[in-house]
């Protein structure tokens, strides 16, 4: 396990790894702020905190790549490439959101970006992610399959079994453990008797990342990419992160056991700090960054609020 | 036995005091943990402080109350295992959604245990599922899956519709030797009645008349039955309305006598409209009183598609009261409401 | 596209020689990954010596068949995944009832995915299962599922019963951009008929007259449908036999004439009673034809329990030829069935 | 791992263990011999080459233990005291089998011996274990869950689901895989990439007894056992075994890379040995049980053919 910060990381990928974090934060701390005026009708499982683990997996993949995610889907989505007024739309119910408003916020997809879709049936995409894989390998096909999903996934029996299948025929699959400590208000001690990493091991090479370090996550998975596509087999993924929100909906988390520290561990403050102290970027680069986002968000809402809500007719013949 | 005197044909007097269906659940849960302690609850997020929405809040014997992960299908098996060695579990789901994980388990193992060593041992357990709804949740959370279990030989399927019913039904269940499915709606969590405070069990099979009316019976459960009961009442419709309470066991005498009474059936079945209880309804009542019918039986049900997840979508996609009512009134005008055609949607 | 020419409104001339329904299977199969190269197959011990009862044996593409470990609910997922992801897989299940382990991702996945982006991405995938009994196999190996998924929208539900139908439906089945359940009964696998060497489909929803007769239509899928033929020509009886092919969609027009024809109607159904297909095709003439029937809609289905191992046991619970006649001959003289009566056996 | 003979048993556990591997290995030789005249209409999973497992572990549990067992029934069953003519006359489909003839041979019952049914669908029944172990943890009674299964059972989901709530409840239930290296004829290479006892490691303690070696599975089991009954939590006993049969029906089995020598494989034999070496038992008494238990048999199967049939009216209410 690496925990030390190894990267050579260059200005451009820094700079990106900086918006995405930004994008996904502010981003849900805007739906965070709407949520409570009832514009979206949708259950919403908010990322903030958690935006090292999308930013820095999703530099290392393609639009070609598949990633198959669960119920907490904004971040990696918006670091995948879902367009963000997409996401917004699909949030406000519209027929402009990327499921054409049919699926909410745990159901969003994205075919151009390497987004088949997401679901909120907790493991199950697990699945998803080694069946492309599958797919590409049969095909001899150049892209990867993602599986995304938090701690409390490796609880089902489906997690298992796509791991042995993965493992059984060296599938150019990555598995994402994007491990928050939580499931609702549930500790990790209290749902897994075993450490993640160490099971997963019982199939494939594992790394372990500090989810609230982007620049951890972003080294790891490239290693554990680069291996994949050189044909080695499926990788597991371990970024241990904090989950800074409430389960779901709008509030910040008020489980006493929490042990967050908002300065600490924030993964956005991290990586300025790097970059500052690299050389690599300059403070009033974040600052245009962070209102250049600002004005990006109030688009894709105007955006969202200006489109149409779909016809009822869909739903008849 | 701890059950022996709760006579499921005893119908409790009607209480002093006034429930919600959330509160009615949990207190027979509470109740039925304190009268027997072979009695427990397991399930995931069953031991959170969020109680199952309430309805496991401040039970008496915590320690009898086991969270589980995120592992369904086992969980099944456990509390299989459990029932067959002298322990009575309530598993719970937050959602019956999550019960298809468990399917394995609920229709090759719980269901077929007593039919495959000819009942000599018994599975008595309770597996309570919440139906949810709306607010964008999408079609992995919005299904209403009762149909699918009545189709399997061995469950019984419970569908209460009010506290009172609630509360009765559950100790019948927990009561019960064999395994029962519980389906709670979450819609009417908050739906409010009188209640006895004391343990009673209200019978499995005996279905409850909830209006009274000579042109037209309707037979709809749950949320449904609600929701028809709010039609009819507000729009003064001369509808025999009948609550099932189970969906199977199913009072299919009380229905037919309505039939034989007012000629004429609708079921309003909150599913799919492909078999399932609706069908079944249709069926059965046709052929018991084919000849008291002036007119083919009818079926509302949701569009033969997974729920959307948009706002609007989903209000089309869901019936209302007043939809109800304009349907009932077609019906009892002498016209025909458009099942069928949803039934194809899924040819496309 | 590779199947764009096969036109699924084409009936293909029957063909100059004799296959086995297995033969035919295994034809489709092999013509289809031929013709198509995205197309694979896939599931547990789909590539062993056994070849799945012959129905993939030596086939031409050997490395599109990939073998699972016995984990169907992550395998149902795989090929999901396969399927988003250009490829037309064919899932293989040796028993039916192994699809409830996969349960999960045949109804929260599978069938939803379409529905949940609005037809943005299609799921281009066959699930082939085969339906066994008999031979004390016992209650969890001798299941007939297709009712339970006929309920899912979102998912078709095909069941030939002859070798033509077999390999025609198929051909459709890996055509087809949605998700299909393509269920073979193991007691039609020997059966012989007249099978066309080339490519060529069935439609789905578009049902084939048996037996022709004017005093009682008979509508009976898979291996049923064989059984009432037999039935049929044996006993002499003037009865229209429906073969419904597919019972998702199902070809109510086709049904509904000949039920205009002879007045009656029975409904021959392999599955559990309550709910299902049997009840659906009952509810749905009822609604449609009411005005022509003289009598109620019957239906001849299992008993309410689980299937016990026993020979005498299982010669008992199954139907045949003989006591179906019996039971048409009944029907044909006014009388009725008593199927009803089985429906109350897990109130027991 | 110890694959080391330590035992110190003594004589009546010898012939117990001698008796009631004779016991399996006769009757499903007989089973094999009559089965092709059509007298046992049900599918039979046969467990020659593999009887040390059944009667090592068995010869530790009493009738108040649970034992939750899969398809591979007879052996198992028969050691945990489910009286032979009650599995002749199920297997010959009369009432007066343990299933009444509702069952056949792979849904077998004995309540009073602590056989609370089969399942099978495999994998399952491993979850059904776990459960009666957890009703032993609440209510305080002394007996453990016992979960039976193959090693191909291994990859249903339900066995790791299985194991983390046993670990994270430290319930008093052993996991027995009794690992014949086959899921019918597909090999454990085809279907495990993982080792199994390394997994099952990451969840609880763990043993490798060599299951053609009764005396090797008897001293693990025990010694698993009594850490359980001590309320020490789960085991898992990982028996590594051979089957001499096909998957299931009468015949030998014909895989070319089944690896078996039935003189040096033999669990039987090999007790034999040390038995005769130790002191313990004498050539002439193995003769005589041999002659004992086939008259056992016979009487077993006079029983099951001269017991009524199931009524058919027990199919209509
Ligand atoms: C099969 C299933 N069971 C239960 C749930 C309810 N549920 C939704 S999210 C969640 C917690 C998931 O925790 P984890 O996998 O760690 O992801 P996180 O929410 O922490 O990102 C649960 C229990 C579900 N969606 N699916
Ligand atoms: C869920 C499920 N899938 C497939 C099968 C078919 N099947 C029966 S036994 C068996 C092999 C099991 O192998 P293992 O668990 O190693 O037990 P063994 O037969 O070797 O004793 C299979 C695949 C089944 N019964 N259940
Ligand atoms: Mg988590
Ligand atoms: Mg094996």
């Amino acid at each position: 396990m690496n925990m030390e910060r190894t990267s050579t990381i260059k200005r451009d990928d820094g700079l990106w790894l900086l918006e995405r974090m930004r994008l996904v934060r502010q981003t849900s701390q805007r739906i965070a702020k709407l949520y409570p005026t009832n514009v979206m009708e949708t259950p919403v499982h908010l990322c903030i905190g958690q935006e090292a683990v999308a930013a820095g997996v999703c530099r290392h993949l393609g639009a070609v790549d598949k990633l198959f995610l669960g119920h907490r889907t904004h971040g990696p989505a918006l670091c995948k490439g879902l367009p963000l007024e997409k996401l917004m739309a699909e949030l406000y119910g519209r027929t402009t959101g990327c499921s054409h408003a049919f699926g909410g916020s745990m159901h969003l997809i994205d075919v151009e970006h390497g987004l088949p879709g997401s679901s909120a049936i907790v493991g199950g995409s697990i699945a998803l992610g080694t069946g492309a894989a599958l797919a590409a390998q049969m095909t001899g096909q150049p892209f990867v399959g993602v599986s995304w999903f938090g701690d409390a996934a490796t609880n089902a029996g489906v997690f298992y079994e796509s791991m042995n299948f993965a493992a059984l025929r060296r599938l150019p699959v990555l598995f994402v453990c994007e491990d928050n400590g939580w499931s609702n208000v549930m500790p990790k001690s209290a749902h897994s008797a075993h450490d993640i990493t160490s099971v997963a091991a019982q199939f494939m090479p594992t790394s372990c990342a500090d989810g609230t370090d982007v620049l951890s996550v972003y080294d790891l998975a490239g290693a554990a990419l680069r291996s994949i596509r050189a044909g080695e087999g499926p990788r597991f993924l371990h970024c241990k992160t904090k989950r800074w929100m409430k389960h779901q909906g709008p509030d910040a988390c008020d489980l006493p056991d929490n042990g967050i520290d908002r300065e600490r561990d924030c993964p956005i403050r991290k990586l300025e700090a790097f970059l500052a102290k690299a050389g690599l970027a300059q403070a009033n680069e974040f600052s245009a960054l962070e209102a250049r986002i600002e004005k990006q968000i109030d688009a894709a809402i105007r955006f969202a609020e200006t489109s149409p809500f779909p016809s009822t007719d869909l739903l008849e013949v | 036995m701890p059950w022996s005197k709760f006579d499921s044909n005893h119908e409790a007097p009607k209480g002093d005091r006034t429930l919600t269906y959330c509160q009615a659940i949990r207190e027979a849960i509470d109740q039925a943990m304190c009268h027997d302690p072979r009695v427990f609850c397991i399930g995931l997020d069953a031991d959170d402080k969020f109680g199952v929405f309430g309805s496991m809040s401040d039970l008496t014997h915590r320690e009898r109350v086991i969270g589980t992960p995120i592992s369904e299908n086992a969980m099944t098996g456990v509390a299989l295992g459990a029932a067959l060695s002298g322990l009575r579990p309530v598993h719970v789901h937050l959602r019956n959604d999550f019960l298809l994980v468990a399917m394995d388990q609920i229709v090759n193992y719980v269901a077929k245990w007593e039919d495959m060593f000819d009942r000599q041992v018994r599975v008595p357990l309770v597996i309570r599922s919440i139906i949810g709804r709306g607010w964008g949740c999408g079609a992995q959370h919005s299904q209403s899956l009762h149909g699918l279990f009545a189709q399997i030989p061995g469950l019984k399927v419970v569908m209460p519709s009010t506290p009172y019913d609630a509360k009765g039904l559950f100790f019948e269940a927990v009561k019960d030797d064999s395994p029962v499915l519980f389906l709670e709606h979450r819609w009417l969590y908050k739906n409010t009645g009188d209640v006895p405070t004391g343990i009673y069990t209200l019978p499995f099979g005996k279905a409850n008349r909830l209006h009274e009316g000579g042109s037209l019976t309707v037979v709809a459960p749950s949320l449904a039955a609600m929701h028809c009961l709010v039609a009819c009442e507000q729009h003064g419709l001369d509808v025999d309305l009948i609550d099932p309470r189970t969906i199977k066991p199913l009072d299919l005498p009380t229905i037919v006598a309505s039939v034989q009474k007012t000629r004429r059936l609708l079921v309003v079945d909150y599913d799919f409209p492909f078999g399932g209880f609706g069908a079944e309804v249709c069926a059965r009542v046709t052929e018991a009183a084919f000849a008291h019918l002036d007119a083919p039986p009818q079926r509302i049900s949701f569009p033969d598609r997974g729920m959307p997840a948009s706002g609007p979508l989903e209000r089309a996609y869901y019936q209302t009261p007043d939809r109800l009512a304009a349907a009932m009134r077609t019906i009892l005008e002498g016209g025909c409401v458009p099942v069928g055609a949803a039934n194809e949607l899924s040819t496309r």
